[in-house]
């Protein structure tokens, strides 16, 4: 058995990028840096990086989709490409607005582990195999660990890295000792592999358990309840950039990967068996989500914290879409993902431009934010306005995409009718508290004394970028569904 | 009870004492070391089904087992650093005094 | 199967002792112990391989680290032992019930017999199945212990001069 | 003439949404500037709007649709359309028109508002999302362009958000009517699961043609109802929703709290009407189960009554209100159930002919009330006016002739006949006489709420400060008052019995009632009964002192006190709803107590955030203002966001915790 390794190189380009820019990141720093100011250093960094991104992302593009490569651990299809594209298209926007936002020593480590990171989605992204997608899960778990972790001079970044490591590791215990028995199961670690294993057996108790080990794992990375406890600590103390990165790409990589896992791996090729034995316990945790995300972001008076049980009523539509996603195809579940990072992109970068200035934390810090920067005030709007779902936004056709699927599925008195009226319902509610939000940055007066705040150019570009992606993708969402 | 059952309890039994140091402990190394042993565990189940396994010649199980070594090791040395970083900010590494977020 | 029996009771006597201990340094001591177990499971099955590099990153580095950090994070006054909280009985609980939940499983479902023949694979058919079929994850594996080196060492250095508000 | 291609279509919506947001991002140191961008915009869509109208007019029978895939998923594609006929260009004219006076109107009345920019913005946008309802020829298209409205209006509402009360009013306007929008998204929802199309018009293959009608109609869903019915009824929900039928009505009189304009504009002219024209849009939808004699309920009588409740009960109101702009609130209530009884006993025709001149005499009311409040540095109630006669005389003459459009006074005003025209219908109604009988009552009462307000604003001697230094505003805001009385006055001519253009255009199967004349005498000797009996009590002797009592309240306390307070239906809902949700409290803090408090705490917050979800409907939400009630709903995020300690070992328990419920739950759905 041999390998060919350029065309391993092929289907590796866009992680290949990634890693050489990140080695080159840290290699000009060490070479060049001594004697420079610390924001030149940053600039740098951050350029070369954001020219990494670019080529991975010219890589992602050129390569059609091909199929399995590299002896079956990856698959090239237009998941992959989409979710690849995805993920660094919204790493792109993150860089793009750390100059000037974010004053952090060892600026080039935090662009190097930012690279590292992504290079993590991107394999998760298009891996069909246990081992290197829980390789890819680690890479990129423990490189957002750090970027939580990365702002020295606050206690709440390393309590937030902490307990988001904590929980993260605990989770990625019962990953790998769920795929331990898999791998026991069907004694396979590709996916069609184990597909097969499973199809000839009945559904056994340890095959149970290992499903829901799975679905631990990604409930920690969807932060759908009960496994969402740690993402308002972090959101919250992370670094805003970072937060920004957790919310967005790596929940988009992690639904590509257990979409995957669940889809072509756990669920037995008849097409018309019993349903999959994930199937349950995957609604069981999409009601929790949207019910507990929901209801507890009415209570919140700080807004990195809302945005996280927003997040976790978003996982909770999302894994909505993921039940549904074998008959629909992943385009309705990706294009929510996709959109859904966009915005928490935006609200995020919005809050990280604000954080270089005084600190937003309790909704009060937003109070005339129109005044003093209608450049922030519009985006943080537009943004707020997708999640809740209102037109012409990305957001709500995503809604719409998801819920139409579920309701399709089986009428309302089927178990995903039932979720998606349940969402629709909670949406309402859902536009209560961003209401809330908008209210004080659109409508309040701002504190006396309370200056103009300059936006950096890089963070304008990108939160015009995100605007920009959030409306083209509401008012045109074929640019993405066609890809599948 | 099969020696694969022999072993694969054992790690079960390995595993939910990594858990319950988790859970119990306050020093946040000793709960550092607990994920380790639920990573270990892991690791026993790998090895057991490769030994009974239908297909030991593929060596999955075996190989697993080495990339889980390597990312338990990354696991470590990520955690002590953060544990450290905590303590230079609260002069202790214990974990309920870690409250700051909340709410 | 009596082997079997004597390492687990060893491994698992270790941990336990080890994870009630209060002081760490006897706990990490113990751990390593446990630890050797492990890697002594690893060579009654017949992964000699598997052994080796346990030993060589359990007991070789990362107890190391673990030492490092227990005498870096020593509080300067003598170890006050935190009060007992009332984590305790919900924490065996959990422990409990997740323990009960995989035996239980394990004992009710149909596993392969496999063969009493300990299988054959060397470090040979190893260093071919990395460089084979697995040379994405061999690949990512050093890039994520980059990360974790590079990581680490940033987060764990002393606030330098640079990093003074 | 030239006309308007129908690919080009989307045009009329977009200018002034495009205008919307160029006004948006100019300086707001050049108000004229940007409403100057929001005229040129809506006059362009209005040119527009009349080529399209001609296009409609041209061949009323064959309808111009245009078609394009918006996306492909999966198997299906979504399409959206715009559709010019008559019923949609007629309204996109008359939005752009009144849109346009009531533009220049504003000029005026926000001359000295700092933040007039942003006024002409959001009005702007309103304009572009309202004409996008009326031309689209999908339903989906169609709601995106009604919560695009109702995000305008909310906007609008809560534009002097330095008043609690306007801030409050918006909430609640958003939230009511997203209540019925609720059922409109689920009726929308069904309708593509049923008929897998939601396009109107699409050859044959569209919601409102033949073949989709009697599949909905063949099909039955629980209690025998026809699932047209069914889905006819939800989207009605959304239609009640946004046009203030009870019992969805508290929002309307409460919008007022916006700029007079606005009220003008969106709570008086167009937006509200957007209900009665869904329901006409989709007539043929609601009267397909007209062919089924068994069906336990039909969807149109659910309309009639529901309109036959709400113009009589908007009608009663009206009389004991003392501020000028409820007053005129509660009379859109009343004619807005109005219209939706014709349309549900069938007369569409005269739904639509009554919303459009409807639509001109309100306006021209409410731009007269803005006048009045305008010039008397902003005096609102009623009993402090008086005497402005003289001193305000272009605003008198023309609000005298809004008020006698509304009232009904016969021949001259478009008032009368587009009344008559319902008034006929409901007589004709073969199911029931009993809309006809309350539409009477409630010709009687409009007559008599619009002397009243007449008499007591101009007649008499000024009562207050702002009364007596009062002058005539300036002809930029007078101007459109006289256009507005003319067309009050001339839009009638368009559907009398013996000439019915506009129904026969709207609908060319049309068919005039016959024999009316004992039937219009009946009515004129009502209105005439009410203005006399209003003259009586207020115009012949009026009043000297703003603190004197109503004469009503003299003669009938009981009544008028229960009237003025809207008939307790703001306190009807506190004690119902309100209590239901005291009781889930209290069974909530009950559960908490006992044993199972992890599980069970979750529980009872659902149900008493159940319970303060039905609470945002009642007066304590109105009272103690949307506050409470959001306070309330905070309050309970707030017990939840308690679990959430920041003690880790809590969370990973958490993790173990959810691991062994969930597993336990797989094995034992597995043995089952």
């Amino acid at each position: 058995m041999t390998i060919d390794y350029s065309e391993l190189l092929h289907a590796f380009r866009p992680e290949a990028c990634l890693v050489a820019g990140a080695l080159l990141v840290l290699g000009l720093d060490l070479a060049t840096g001594r004697g420079r100011t610390a924001e030149r250093r940053a600039r740098n960094a951050a350029l070369l990086g954001l020219l990494a991104l670019a080529a991975a992302l010219a890589a992602t593009f050129a390569a059609a989709p091909t199929g399995p490569v590299a002896a079956g651990t990856m698959l090239l299809d237009p998941l992959a490409r989409v979710t690849r594209t995805g993920v660094l298209g919204l790493a792109l926007l993150v860089l793009a607005a750390t100059p000037g936002t974010l004053r952090l020593p060892h600026a080039a480590e935090y662009v190097a582990l930012l690279l590292f990171a992504t290079a993590g989605f991107t394999l998760m992204a298009g891996t069909t195999s246990l081992l290197l997608g829980f390789v890819a899960l680690e890479l990129a778990s423990v490189a957002l660990y750090l970027l939580a972790g990365f702002d020295k001079s606050r206690p709440e970044s390393a309590e937030a890295a902490l307990k988001y490591f904590l929980f993260g590791a605990v989770a990625a215990a019962f990953l790998l000792f769920g795929f331990s028995l898999l791998y026991g199961l069907t004694g396979a670690l590709e996916l069609p592999g184990i597909a097969r294993g499973l199809a000839a057996q009945p559904v056994s108790p340890l095959l149970l358990v290992a499903v829901v080990m799975v679905l631990v794992g990604f409930g920690f990375k969807a932060a759908a309840a009960p496994f969402h406890l740690w993402a308002p600590d972090a959101y919250q103390g992370a670094p805003a950039p970072a937060a920004a990165l957790i919310a967005s790409a790596a929940k988009l990589a992690g639904l590509a990967f257990f979409l995957r896992l669940l889809e072509s791996g756990l669920t037995a090729p008849a097409a018309d068996g019993p349903p999959a034995p994930w199937t349950g316990a995957l609604a069981v945790l999409a009601t929790l989500s949207l019910v507990v995300g929901n209801l507890a972001a009415l209570g919140q008076g700080n807004v990195r914290r809302l945005l996280a049980y927003s997040a976790v009523a978003h996982a909770g539509a999302l894994l909505l879409g993921v039940l549904v996603s074998g008959r629909a195809g992943p385009g309705p579940v990706v294009y929510y993902a996709v959109t859904y990072g966009l915005a928490t992109v935006g609200a995020f970068l919005v809050l990280a431009v604000l954080d270089g200035q005084g600190g937003a934390q309790a909704h009060a810090d937003l109070a005339g934010l129109r005044r003093r920067s209608p450049l922030l005030a519009g985006v943080l709007a537009a943004c707020l306005l997708s999640l809740a779902g209102i037109p012409p936004f990305a957001g709500f056709l995503g809604k719409f995409l998801v819920f139409a699927e579920a309701l399709k599925a089986g009428g309302p008195a089927s178990l995903p009718g039932a979720i998606a009226l349940l969402a629709i319902a909670l949406s309402a509610v859902a536009l209560y508290y961003y209401l809330i939000v908008l209210k004080e940055a659109l409508v309040r007066a701002p504190a006396p004394g309370a200056p103009a705040i300059r936006v950096p150019a890089g963070a304008a570009l990108s939160l015009i970028a995100t605007v920009a992606l959030l409306l083209a993708l509401g008012l045109l969402p074929d640019l993405l569904l066609r890809r599948f | 009870m099969s020696p694969l059952q022999a072993c694969l309890v054992f790690s079960a039994a390995l595993f939910s004492l990594g858990l319950i140091a988790v859970l119990v402990r306050s020093n946040a190394i000793l709960v550092l070391l607990g994920v380790e042993l639920m990573l270990n565990a892991a690791n026993l189940n790998f090895i057991a089904f490769w030994r009974y396994g239908p297909t030991p010649a593929e060596g999955h199980g075996v190989v697993f087992v080495v990339f889980a070594l390597a990312v338990a090791a990354a696991e470590a040395a990520v955690g002590l650093a953060l544990v450290i970083a905590l303590h230079r900010h609260q002069r202790n590494v214990h974990l309920g005094d870690a409250r700051r977020l909340h709410g | 199967m009596i082997a079997l029996a004597a390492i687990a009771l060893c491994t698992l006597a270790a941990a336990a002792v080890a994870l009630a201990l209060r002081d760490l340094i006897h706990s990490a001591l113990l751990l390593i112990a446990s630890w050797v177990g492990i890697a002594a499971f690893y060579l009654w099955a017949g992964a000699e391989f598997v052994a080796f590099a346990q030993v060589l990153i359990y007991v070789g580095a990362i107890s190391m680290v673990v030492l490092f950090a227990v005498l870096l994070t020593r509080p300067p006054t003598a170890p006050v032992s935190p009060a007992r909280s009332g984590r305790a009985v919900p924490g065996f609980l959990a422990g409990g019930a997740v323990l009960g939940l995989l035996a239980g499983a394990v004992l009710s479902s149909p596993l392969p017999a496999g063969t009493d023949a300990t299988p054959a694979f060397g470090v040979r058919e190893l260093g071919l199945k990395l460089l084979v079929p697995h040379a994405g994850a061999l690949l990512a594996t050093g890039a994520l212990l980059t990360v974790a080196l590079l990581g680490a060492v940033v987060l764990a250095a002393g606030r330098g001069k640079e990093d003074a508000p | 003439m030239m006309h308007l291609p129908v690919q080009l279509t989307w045009l009329i919506p977009t200018l002034p949404a495009a205008a919307a947001a160029v006004i948006a991002v100019v300086p707001a140191r050049r108000p004229g500037l940007g409403a100057g961008l929001a005229l040129a915009a809506l006059a362009g869509s209005l040119i527009l709007a009349v080529l399209a109208l001609g296009g409609a007019l041209a061949d009323p029978a064959t309808r111009l649709t245009h078609t394009f895939t918006w996306f492909a998923v999966g198997h299906g594609a979504i399409r959206l359309g715009w559709l010019l006929d008559p019923l949609g260009t007629l309204l996109a004219v008359m939005v752009a028109a009144v849109g346009l006076l009531i533009f220049t109107f504003s000029l005026g009345y926000l001359r000295e508002d700092p933040r007039a920019k942003q006024f002409f913005c959001f009005l702007s946008l309103f304009a572009g999302a309202m004409l996008g309802l009326l031309l689209a020829n999908s339903l989906l298209l169609l709601f995106v362009c009604w919560e695009l409205v109702g995000l305008a209006s909310y906007l609008l509402i809560g534009f002097w958000f330095q008043r609690p009360a306007a801030a409050q009013a918006a909430r609640k306007a958003f939230i009511t009517t997203r209540i019925g929008d609720l059922g409109l998204l689920l009726g929308l929802v069904w309708l593509q699961d049923a008929t897998g199309t939601l396009l109107l018009f699409d050859g044959g293959r569209g919601v409102l043609e033949a073949e989709a009608l009697s599949t909905l109609a063949g099909a039955t869903t629980v209690g025998g109802l026809a699932v047209s019915t069914a889905i006819g009824l939800l989207l009605f929900c959304g239609a009640a929703g946004k046009s203030g039928q009870v019992p969805l009505h508290v929002w309307l009189p409460d919008a007022m709290e916006g700029p007079t304009p606005v009220s003008a504009l969106i709570h008086a002219a167009t937006m509200v009407a957007a209900g009665v024209f869904l329901v006409a849009r989709v007539f043929p939808l609601l009267a397909a189960d007209l062919a089924l004699p068994l069906a336990p309920v039909h969807a149109l009588s659910v309309v009639a009554a529901v309109g036959a409740v709400t113009s009589l009960f908007g009608a009663a109101v009206a009389v004991a209100q003392d501020d000028i702009k409820r007053v005129l609130a509660f009379s859109t209530v009343s004619q807005l159930g109005y219209m939706m009884l014709a349309a549900g006993t069938g007369a569409w025709t005269a739904a639509i002919f009554h919303l459009l001149t409807h639509a001109c005499f309100k306006a021209l009311l409410f731009l007269g009330a803005g006048s009045v409040i305008h010039a008397t540095h902003h005096e609102q109630d009623i009993r402090r006016l008086g005497g402005l006669r003289e001193r305000l005389p272009v605003t008198g003459a023309t609000f005298a002739v809004g008020m006698m459009a509304l009232a009904g006074v016969p021949f001259l005003f478009s008032g009368f006949w587009s009344k008559e025209a319902i008034l006929h219908a409901a007589h004709g109604w073969a199911v029931s006489q009993l809309p006809f009988l309350v539409a009477l009552a409630a010709v009687a009462l409009t007559a008599f709420y619009m002397t009243r307000l007449l008499a007591e604003v101009f007649a008499g001697a000024p009562r207050g400060h702002g009364a007596e230094t009062a002058h005539e505003s300036p002809a930029v805001m007078t101007i459109p008052l006289v256009v507005l009385a003319i067309a009050s006055v001339s839009l009638g001519f368009l559907g009398t019995p013996w000439w019915p253009w506009l129904q026969r255009t709207l609908d060319p199967t049309f068919k005039a009632e016959a024999g009316g004349a004992g039937l219009m005498a009946v009515s004129i000797a009502l209105v005439a009964t009410g203005i006399l009996a209003g003259w009586t009590r207020y115009g012949r002797h009026p009043r000297s002192d703003a603190r004197a009592p109503d004469p009503l309240a003299r003669s009938v306390p009981r009544l008028h006190g229960a009237l003025a307070a809207r008939l307790g239906c703001d306190e009807l809902y506190a004690a119902t709803l309100g209590r239901l949700n005291a009781a889930l409290a209290a069974a909530a803090s009950a559960l908490d107590r006992s044993v199972w408090d992890g599980c069970v705490r979750f529980l009872a917050r659902l149900g008493v955030y159940a319970g303060i979800v039905s609470r945002e409907t009642d007066e304590k939400a109105l009272n103690g203002g949307f506050n409470a009630a959001g306070d309330g709903l905070r309050a309970s995020g707030r017990a939840y966001a308690r679990t959430q300690t920041g003690d880790a070992h809590g969370y990973v328990w958490m993790l173990a915790a959810g691991f062994v419920l969930l597993a336990l739950g797989a094995l034992l759905g597995e043995a089952r």
